[in-house]
Parts: C-alpha cells; structure tokens; sequence
C-alpha cells in the first residue's frame, strides 16, 4: 500500500504541468454557455488537441496518449490547478466516448471519435424527456424503422450544451410493443441541424442557456448511427450512465483545487477593500471541512483507480461518489460565498465579481450537481439498496 | 398577552395578498431586473396608497408609524409576492431620519417617503453597494462609526446624500440591482448619526427576515404544489418518504422562525434596548429557513427548478441574496450573545 | 398582538419564584431513575403539593389553583431557572390526567386525581410492547372480560418509571374480532404490585432503570378503571398522545432554563482548572443557535397558548413541536458536552462531572427524544400528510 | 500507486476478527467495565501474540514496527470488536519512549510493551485523565509544553512516571475508566520530551481514527441487520425511504473517511513533516462519521437501542468517547489549516 507516483509519472505531471502554465489563457475566457464563450473554448479544445492533451486515457490512433487511470487523474489535477479553462466537450469524452469504446464498430469509432477530441464536433446529451427526469425508463421519443435508418420524433429537454452544439446522443423508443419499459431503447446518434429538429435554448438559474429543449419531428438518422444492437440501448446506455455518476465526470483535481482557492481566500479575504475574518473559526472550520472533503474525494479515487489497475471495477459504488462530490460542491461554494460577504452577492457577471464571477458561477453550477446523473434521493437508494443489501421498497 | 395576530393585522395581509397577486408580481420582478422600473414603481404607487410605506415613518411627516408588527405583515407579503425594488432600504431610510431627530431634514424627505413619491436607497454598513441604487430617487450613505454601539467617546458617523450611483453591478437575484453610491454631500454628522444608524440597520434587519419569511413560505407552498402533481417510476414524487420529510423540515423550520419575527417587532415597537438581539434572532433563524426552503424547492423540482424560466427562480434566488443582506448569518449569531 | 403579562401573571410568578427559592434542595437530588432518588423525589413531590403546586392547572378540588395555560407556562419556566427537581409524577400528571378530565366518570376522578398530585401514587405508561412501538395499532396485550371486570395478559415495554411506579395506564386488546387493528382497544389502569404482574427493570444506555417491561397474567382489573367505553381505547388514547408530543410533556422552560445555563457555561468554562474558549466561534455559534432555539420554541409555545385561549386547539400541530424541541434538546446537550472538553467524557456518576453530571444525564435523556412518543421520522410522516397535505404513501 | 490494503493486511485483519469475535468481546467489555480486568488482559495476551502490542515498538527493543499501516488495521478491528483497555495509549506510549531516543528508558519499558506484559496508560495533553490508569502496570504524564510545535526556545517539557491513580471517574463509555494521575518521578526533560509528546499526541489520534472507523463499521452492520428484520406497519422498517438514506449517508461518511486514514498511517510511515495534518483530518472525518452512525444505530434501533441491555450499546457509547478522545474535533480542525 501507498501513495507514490512513479518516475514515469512524475514526469508526465511535469509535462502537462509545463504545457498548461504556457498554454492555459492568462485570462478567463467567456463562459461557456454564451455563444461567444462556447466558440472560445471549442478553440481551446483545439489547442489541447493539437498537443494531445485533449483526451489523454484516448488511444493514440484516435489522438489521445493511452494515459492510465492514475495518469489521467495526474493530468487533471494539473488542470485544474492551471484554473485552465472549462470542457466544452465533456459531455462527448465523458458519456458518449466510453459508450463508444465499449459498444461500437471499428467504422464508427474512426468516424466519431477524431472530430470529437479535437473539438471539431462538440456532443450534447439528450437524455431527459418531460415526463422522464430521474425515470429513464419511461421514455416516449420515438425511432421508428424506415428504409436504410430511422426516423426519430419526440421531445428532449435538458439537453446540456445543446444551445450550441452539433450533434446529440440519447435513447429512443423502437419498439413500443416490448415487455417492460426499459426493453425496446435504441441508442442513435443525431446532428442537431438537420431538418426535422428544432433546438430551444432554455436559460438555467442565472439565465445563461445551459441547456436546451429538443423538438424532433422524424429526423433521419441512418443505421450507421445506431450503436450497439436495435432495441439494446437500455443495456449500452448503463456504462455511460456509471460514467457520469462516477469516476470521470467529476475528477478530484476540481475539489482539491477549488478547496486549495477556497483556502487562499480565507486567508486573504474578499476584496482589496477588506480583509478576511480569519478569527471566524466558524468559517474556518466549513473551509477546513471543504480542505479535509477534496482530499477524501481524492483519496477515495486513488483507491478506486488502484482497485480498477489491480483487475476490480467500480459498479454501484459510483453512487458513493455522486452524492459525496455533489454535496461536497455545494459546500465548497456556499462556504465561499459567504466569506466573500456583500460581494457574494454579485452576479458572475457583475464587473466587480471576485475571481472573475468563478465563485459565482461555480455556485450555481453545483446547485445542479444533486440533481442531474440521476438524483442523490435515488442515489441514495441505490446505495441502500445495492451496498447495503435493504430490502427494495416502493420508495 | 395575546401572541397572536390580530383581525386587522390580518385583513391587511390578505388585501395586500389580493393587491400583489393581481399585480402579476413575476413580471413586474422580470421587468425591474431588465432595467424597466415603470411596473415596479406603479406597484411602488399602490403599497404606498394601501399605507405600506407610512408604516415606517411617524404622523407628524405624514406617515402612521412607526409600526413595527405591521411592517412584518406587510414584508412576509411582499416577500411572497417577490416584489422587487429598495422597499427595505426606503423603510430603513425613513427610520433613521426619524431617529435623527433633525427636523428639516425629516420634513425634508419623510413625507415623500410615506407618500411613496420618495424611493429610498440605503447603503448597508457592511457593503459597499446600495440596493437600487440607480433606480432610487435618494441614496443614502453613512460613513464613520456606524455601529451604534461604541459608548460615547466617539466623533460619530457622517450622514451623506449621495450625487448618484456607479454602474449596476448585477446580484445573484436579478431583480436586485447594486451599484455604489457616488460623491455626496453631508447631511449630519456626529454621535446622534451613529445611533440612528444603528436603529436604521435593525429595522433593515428585521425588515429582511420578515421579507425572507414570505419569500420561504411561497417555496415551499409551490414546492409542495409540484411533488403533488409530478410523478416518477409511477407514482406523484410527494409519496416518496425522502421528498415528504424534507419538507416537513422546511416548514418546521419556517414555523419556529414565525414567532421569532413577530417578536423582533414588538422589541422594536416597545423601544426594548434589547431589540437588536431580537432582530439578529429572527433574521438568522428566518434567513436560514428561507434558504432551506430555497435548497428543498430546487432539488424536488428538479431540473425544472434550475431554470431561470420558472418564476419560482426569483424566490429561489431571492432567498440567497436576503441571507447576507443587513447582516451576514454569522454578524447575526454574534450579536445574539454580544455583551 | 403582545407579549405582555398582566400584573396577576406577574404576581403569580413572583409567588411561584419566592415559593421556590425558598424550598428547591440545594444539592439536586439523586438521579430519579434510581430507587433513592425516587423515593427523594416523590417526596418533593409532596412538598410541591402541600403548597398546591404540583398541579397548578388543576382545578382546585384536585390540589390545583386552576391556573390559565399562561400561568402554567409561567409556572414552568420558574421552576426550571430554579433548577427544580425532575417531576417523577409526570407520566401521570401529562399524559394520564388529561384523558381523565376529558373521559372519565367523576368516581374516577376524585379516587385518582388527589393522589397523583400528592406524589402518593406514581404512575407508569404501559403503551409500547416489543412488536408495536411506534405502531400502536398492532398491540397484542389483551383485556378478557370477566365477572365484575376485566383480566389483562400479555407483555408491555418500555414502561418508563415503572421500575419503581405504583401503578400504570394503557391500551389492551378487549375485541380481538374488531374489523381494523385500531379498533376493539380498552383504556385501562392496573396495579403493579397486583398479583399476575411480573416487573423486570431495563437499563437505559447509562444502566439506570428508567423503565421496564411488564409481564401481565391474568391480572385482574374492575370495571371501574376502564376509561371511558370499552372498545373505545384508541379515540381515548389519542388525547393523551397529542399532550405527549405538543404542549405539556417539554414545556418551553426546560430549554429556556438549558440554553441560558448554556450560555453560561460557554462565558466561564467547563471546571475551575480550565477556562472557556470563547475565541471559538463555531462554538459559540452553536451556543447562540441553541438561544434561538430555545426562544423560538418559547415563543411558538406563547402563539399556542393565546390561539388555545382564543377557542383554538392545536392538532397535527404537535408534530411540529415534538421535532422540534427533541432535535433542539439533542443540539443543546451536544454542546454542552463539547465545551465540556474533556469532562463531557464522564459519565453523570462521577464524582469529578461538572453540574453534578446534569449535562451527561441530560444528553443521555435528550437521545430518547426522537424515538418515544412516535418517533421523528413518523412526525415527519404526520407534518407532511396532514399539514401539508402530500398523498399518503406506502412509506 | 497502489493505495490499497495488500494481501497481507488483509489476511492479518481477517485473523484478527476471528481472534476476537472468539473471545467474546461484549462480555469482555463488560466485565472490564465491572473492574474485572482478567478477561480484558487475557484477550490483550492474545493481541500480543498475534503482534499487535509490537506494531508499535522498534525491531531493537522486541517489536516490529513501527508499521503504521498495520496499526491502522489492527485497531479498525479492535474498534469493531469494542475491545477495552488503553490499547491506544500504549501504542502511543510506545511511540512517545521510541521517539525520545534514552535508550535506557526504551529498553526499560518498550520490551514489555511489544510482548503485552506491559499495559501503559498516557495522559493525553488536553485532558486531566489517564485511561484506565487503575488497571495499567505503567501510567506515563507529561507536563509542560507538550504542544511540540513553539520551536526550540522552550525548557521543553517534562515525563513523569505516575505512582498510581486517583479513584477512577466512569467514562459515559462504561468500558472506559478514567483517573487522574498520581504523583510521579521525573524520566527525562526537555525540549526532546515536547518533541516526542507531539510525536505520541498523533500516533494515539492517529490509533483513535482508526479505531473509531471499527466502531463505526459495526455500529452500521448491526443497524442493517436489525432494519432489515424489524417490522412496523407490516413491513421492514429498512424499507423506508428515511430509513434507506440514513443508512446511506452513513455508509457514505465511513467510506471517505477510510483512505483519509490509511493515508495518515502512510504519512507517519514516510515520516512525512505533515503528518499531524493527515491525521488531525483522518481523526475528525472518522470520529464524525462514526458519531453519525451512532445516532443512526440508536434512533433506527428506537427504544431497544436505548438499552444497556443490547451489547451495541457499548459501541454506541464509544462513538461519543472517541469523538473528543486525544483531540476534539475543533482541535483537529485547527490542526489542518494550521500555518
């Protein structure tokens, strides 16, 4: 047991940590969902792509550097300890690329896979329906056969990135007739500018158009953008959905880095104009909290990455990991908030936002987290009754 | 004693209720955040015609108070109606130029106030902006020894009106519009402005923790509207145990905040030297409330409620910024047990 | 709306605050869940009474003062900031006499009421048994009729008082053909020295007897202490158990009185050898949120109190109140014991326990608060479906 | 990186956990709280044997250790089982006469400590008790500055060999007896005593995480066992919804605070100059987790588990104990921002 990098990994600590202090933009760009700010970091995913740092765990052939588990997590605790900019293709490398991995053909893989690390296609989900939030099963959009593909009609909502992206992937009904609810799911894939589609931007808490509703009225899809078998798409959807709610989605460098910033303001207060209330050991001990809560989440994914490199895998302990990084967020932020006082008041888009309005935005950014990948209340059914072995219940 | 809400206190609710709700307060709050303050200002003209904004200042300048119990019915209305616009900050305004004692002064701006001619903005003495600051037709400012409770030996606190307001820094809740107050010139200046200062924050305070009340009781009245009518894995989402006892806990908390709030008022009301403990009491217990009841509504709505689209976003968000507006939890806890 | 006491409730909490001071010991008693400090305690139970103040609510006839709701309140609150002794007759006086003033015949009345208030006899509840605890309707005791009355067997549990108790009330199954689990229940009172009672003492987490179980054998019961209609227990008992959880059973001294000592506590340090960090403010945070607490459960209680004076009466509302004040309870002990350091280790038996181990008896009996008198989570359930009005589920 | 238990940890905690759960360990902590030692020394034999005792002590003076990987697991094990006895202050005893460097002194007392003849008690610094100092062969206090971290301009403290114990004050963990140190010859002084203090100060904290996080497991297991049996209103109450997720947020709260102990038991392995911050971390997240799962057990046990009758009582009491022991929470918090 221990927690020693190797030589190997020291140096490629060293190599990612020289390339993003060169690289990584000395000032924030706009957010990413704004127009502007999704255009800006499409251009970043360029630059990381042009020297590999894009998706470094990808295989070489398709523009990553086969980076282990241990690796990856190196690389993105230097990321986000460079403050380098947000993922605009997060939601194609961390849901719909392990799908791919995991259920597609060699000529789907060489078609999607490129364009998505390079930032060229940037992926929405579209999972959500109206009448199925939390509910996967209960889906309604529809594929319906025709000759050479599909056509798919329905409705998507909280499409995220779907304001400004290209393409989409999600589950459709093909077969009304099955069973049982979660039977009869096709996983397709779609371009969000084909005819047929309607997108319609919706504004999350602080009105940027995080998301988007989906209005499909028998868009084509040709079979080359099924994935997996027909009527299979439950089944291949699951390795995604384990994806987000657990390793990849949220990385620990994000926590230990935020809880390393939430320690520095404490330090050194909100604003020029005043200074910090280190005295508050109230406040101090939530910052503490924050500080000792990054490093279990890190710790804990050490852990899991060993047990993974020793031939183990990760099933419903990724609920585990959801429910503590979501909360986990919200407290980091909240405790930030209110050591910044009157200023944590402001708007992230106010010009006298501390850290350019990071704070404010990465406040409402963690309000989602308990509520999307699957609520916390149904994680925390799943770890009761899938860890614990409870008896299930009707809820 | 009688801890009780009377008929009158009552019926002034409920026509203030039946005024709001006709007003369309979800629009009126939409349009004050772009920038159009005519809706705002119209229903600004009607709270001051229902008396809402006499209720601060005292009869020899054309108001009926000062009225502490009913300032707290009318703030859990306009706080569940989120009406936007400096409404704690005027009344706050009015209570220290009452308390000032400057008579010219008082002459000066009180009855405008009470008319609801005047929107006053106030520049809280822990922040640097004042609410509305761009909108309002008086912007107050003090600077110095602001916090009432140094003894005497001090050279007191400087009262400004200030020139204007710097550009709108945007809140959190959008129907809150900061910006410093600009240049300014002395209105008063010494000890007697330090304790009217000091009087103005309590009664800001408390103004915020009954808004803060009305704010929670909308969502979770809407939250629990919702999980009554939205269903997953088959059933309506209000079945399951998880979603009941969260919100119990919310108007647990809410109910135990109440008293709290009625409390602070009659402090206020009776002159009790005490009545800053009581205020910091109700505004950290009804704040707290209020921001739980914020976390419930968001989480049981669900994506749904991370939507700036749904009108309960304005309490949501309103429910955050009212937290730290006129004292931080923490200012507040620590005034509680304060020597 | 006011908070004024007239000048006959200031008077009256003059005389009940001379009247105490002159005769609360001034060594607090041995624990009362001992069989010395019972016995110590039921003496002062009749040093209450011979002044009328062991039932100041009572009607004069029964050695009350016929005192108002306010009176009592006030009453109360002396009595705590006098650091009175725990009432040992209140099983009796809280949840017993009210069933009879509201059910029982006038023999009833005048053969039992004069001697609870003299501390003559104690009484025990007798409601849980081991496969109905917070289900009541399930119990399993039964009433056979017999000739001139009644013969009860079965077993009962968490008896508390009844170690070292005279006598006990509850619910016994008369009509085991009754079409619902609720109905076909008989109040009754037994002795428990009878013959077919077995008592066996159980120890509380620190060993002490606060209650028992009971084994009944045939043991035989007059007609004349049924309460109320046979049959009729559960409508009878449900008075008895809304006065459990809401006004009477914590009344808002008990924490006013806690929180101020707490404060106190926090000014001045646990022991003589130790001084209070009072630069803590997490602490002292919690030190203030009990104040609050504590305040605003008086509070609440006053709104009540003038409602129930105004022709009101509380309901489903006690379920707030039950919450409240046993989450409240714990919170205060809790913090208590923190500022203890580390005299909050001791146990309330040793000799060197700060406050005569008042604060490790009063945590140990503040976790009793969320599971007896239907637990928390079953409040939860109460608030949620009556006053909020959420469908019932299957929970 | 491997951050995992090997083979070998395993195995050895499996070992342990047969040893134990043999001995009886309710019944053992029970008589030790009568003051009948014997069955609590008899299983200390045994732990001695299996090598526990020696985890702590240098190869040179009889030991293996020290390993603090190995400790981590053993008194997870030990918290499991509700084993009695200072086992963590002699462990930290250990450490502290390792730490010191008189060899004299070592050789005196390590060599009994590492075969489990030697049962040592050591007075923590913030506390006026030694644990179970009536029933130890050793009682060790240090006065002075034991904080171990002002610097070299200090006379350092003083270790004192204590000539008895003062009448035992009950714990609320009954199977924890408490005294107060008697008297005393000096053994060493100076700066070196401060430094091998502080060393010992975190070892024991460091023994009390994992204990704790035993104490915690246990406390879980048995709670799942018993939800998933008892039934109300027809049905098992583990198949409540509120039933479901407090065992889940509890399970949550032990599972990250495992590896923050595991990596403080590397730290001091590596002799790493931060490893009081890992520990003070590891020790508040696993006390607190594991106070959580105490109330969890006790309030979904309900009255039952309100009895000393019901062995888990035992581990429901040292959850409270450990909670404070050798750091309260506030000191471990302090610790971690610490500059």
């Amino acid at each position: 047991m221990d927690l020693d990098f190797t030589a190997a990994e020291d140096a490629f600590r060293t190599e990612a940590r020289d390339w993003l202090a060169a690289h990584v933009p000395s000032a924030p760009l706009p957010s990413l969902e704004t127009a502007e700010g999704f255009a800006a970091h499409r251009e970043w995913e360029r630059t990381l792509h042009a020297d590999r740092w894009s998706v470094v765990s990808w295989p070489k052939e398709y523009g990553g550097r086969g980076a282990s588990i241990l690796q990856w997590l190196i690389f993105e605790e230097e990321y986000y300890a460079a403050g380098a900019p947000g993922r605009v293709s997060q939601n194609g490398i961390n849901l719909l690329a392990p799908t791919l991995f995991e259920h597609a053909d060699d000529e789907q893989r060489a078609r999607v896979l490129p364009s998505m690390a390079s930032g060229e296609v940037i992926w929405a989900q579209a999972w959500s329906e109206p009448e199925a939030g939390s509910d996967l099963a209960s889906l309604r959009s529809t594929a319906v056969r025709t000759e050479g593909g599909w056509l798919l009609s329905g409705q998507k909502t909280w499409s995220s990135r779907a304001a400004f992206a290209d393409r989409a992937f999600g589950l459709f009904r093909s077969d009304p007739d099955a069973d049982r609810p979660h039977r009869g799911l096709t996983y397709l894939m779609f371009p969000l500018d084909a005819e047929g589609v309607t997108v319609r931007p919706i504004g999350r808490l602080d009105g940027k158009p995080a998301f988007a509703e989906l209005f499909l009225d028998r868009v084509f899809v040709p079979d080359r953008d099924v994935i997996g078998e027909p009527g299979q798409g439950w089944r291949v959807a699951m390795s995604t959905a384990g994806n987000e709610r657990g390793l990849t989605l949220r990385s620990p460098g994000r926590f230990t880095s935020a809880a390393e910033r939430l320690t520095e303001l404490w330090r050194s207060g909100p604003a020029a104009d005043d200074t910090a209330d280190t005295t508050d050991t109230a406040l101090r001990d939530r910052v503490t909290d924050a500080v000792i809560g990054a490093r279990a989440y890190q710790l804990f994914t050490y852990a899991n990455a060993s047990r993974i490199a020793a031939g183990g895998s990760i099933g419903a302990e990724s609920s585990l990991n959801k429910v503590y990084w979501s909360d986990l967020d919200i407290a980091l932020h909240e405790t930030a908030l209110d050591l910044l006082g009157p200023y944590g008041e402001l708007s992230d888009e106010a010009d006298e936002a501390p850290a350019h309005g990071s704070w404010a935005e990465g406040y409402t950014f963690s309000l989602a987290g308990p509520i999307y990948a699957g609520t916390n209340e149904i994680q925390r059914d799943i770890i009761a009754e899938r860890l614990l072995g409870l008896p299930k219940g009707r809820r | 004693m009688r801890f009780l809400l009377d008929d009158e206190h009552r019926d002034f609710a409920r026509s203030l209720d039946k005024m709001l709700t006709a007003a369309g307060p979800a629009k009126v709050a939409r349009a004050w955040a772009a920038g159009d303050t005519a809706p705002g200002r119209a229903v600004w003209a009607k709270l001051a015609e229902a008396g809402v904004l006499a209720l601060a200042v005292p009869e020899k300048h054309g108001g009926l108070g000062p009225l502490p119990v009913e300032l707290a019915v009318a703030f859990e209305q306009l706080g569940r109606h989120a009406v936007p616009g400096p409404l704690v900050e005027t009344v706050a305004a009015a209570a220290l130029l009452d308390h000032l004692g400057d008579a010219t002064l008082a002459a000066d701006l009180l009855p405008g106030i009470a008319a609801g001619t005047t929107i006053a903005s106030l520049r809280a003495p822990d922040s640097p902006y004042a609410l509305d600051a761009d909108a309002a037709d008086t912007v107050l400012v003090t600077e110095g020894d602001t916090e009432g409770d140094t003894g005497g030996d001090t050279e007191g606190a400087t009262l400004l009106l200030a020139a204007g307001a710097g550009p709108v820094q945007p809140s959190s809740d959008p129907a809150r519009r900061l910006a410093r107050p600009l240049g300014g010139t002395v209105l008063a200046q010494g000890p007697e402005v330090t304790a009217a200062a000091g009087h103005a924050a309590e009664v800001a305070a408390f103004a915020v923790a009954a808004q803060a009340l009305g704010v929670g009781r909308t969502l979770l009245l809407e939250t629990v509207e919702y999980v009554g009518g939205r269903t997953q894995f088959g059933v309506a989402i209000g079945t399951f145990q998880a979603v009941k006892h969260r919100l119990a806990d919310t108007l647990i908390a809410l109910e135990f905040a109440q008293p709290l709030v009625h409390a602070a008022a009659l402090a206020l009301a009776s002159g009790d030297p005490d009545a800053g403990r009581a205020v910091a009491a109700a505004k950290v217990a009804a704040c707290e409330a209020t921001y739980t009841a914020a976390r419930t509504a968001l989480q049981l709505h669900g994506a749904v409620g991370y939507t700036d689209e749904l009108d309960l976003s304005l309490w949501i968000r309103k429910a955050r910024a009212l937290r730290t507006a006129w004292g931080t939890p923490s200012a507040c806890r620590t005034r509680v047990l304060a020597p």
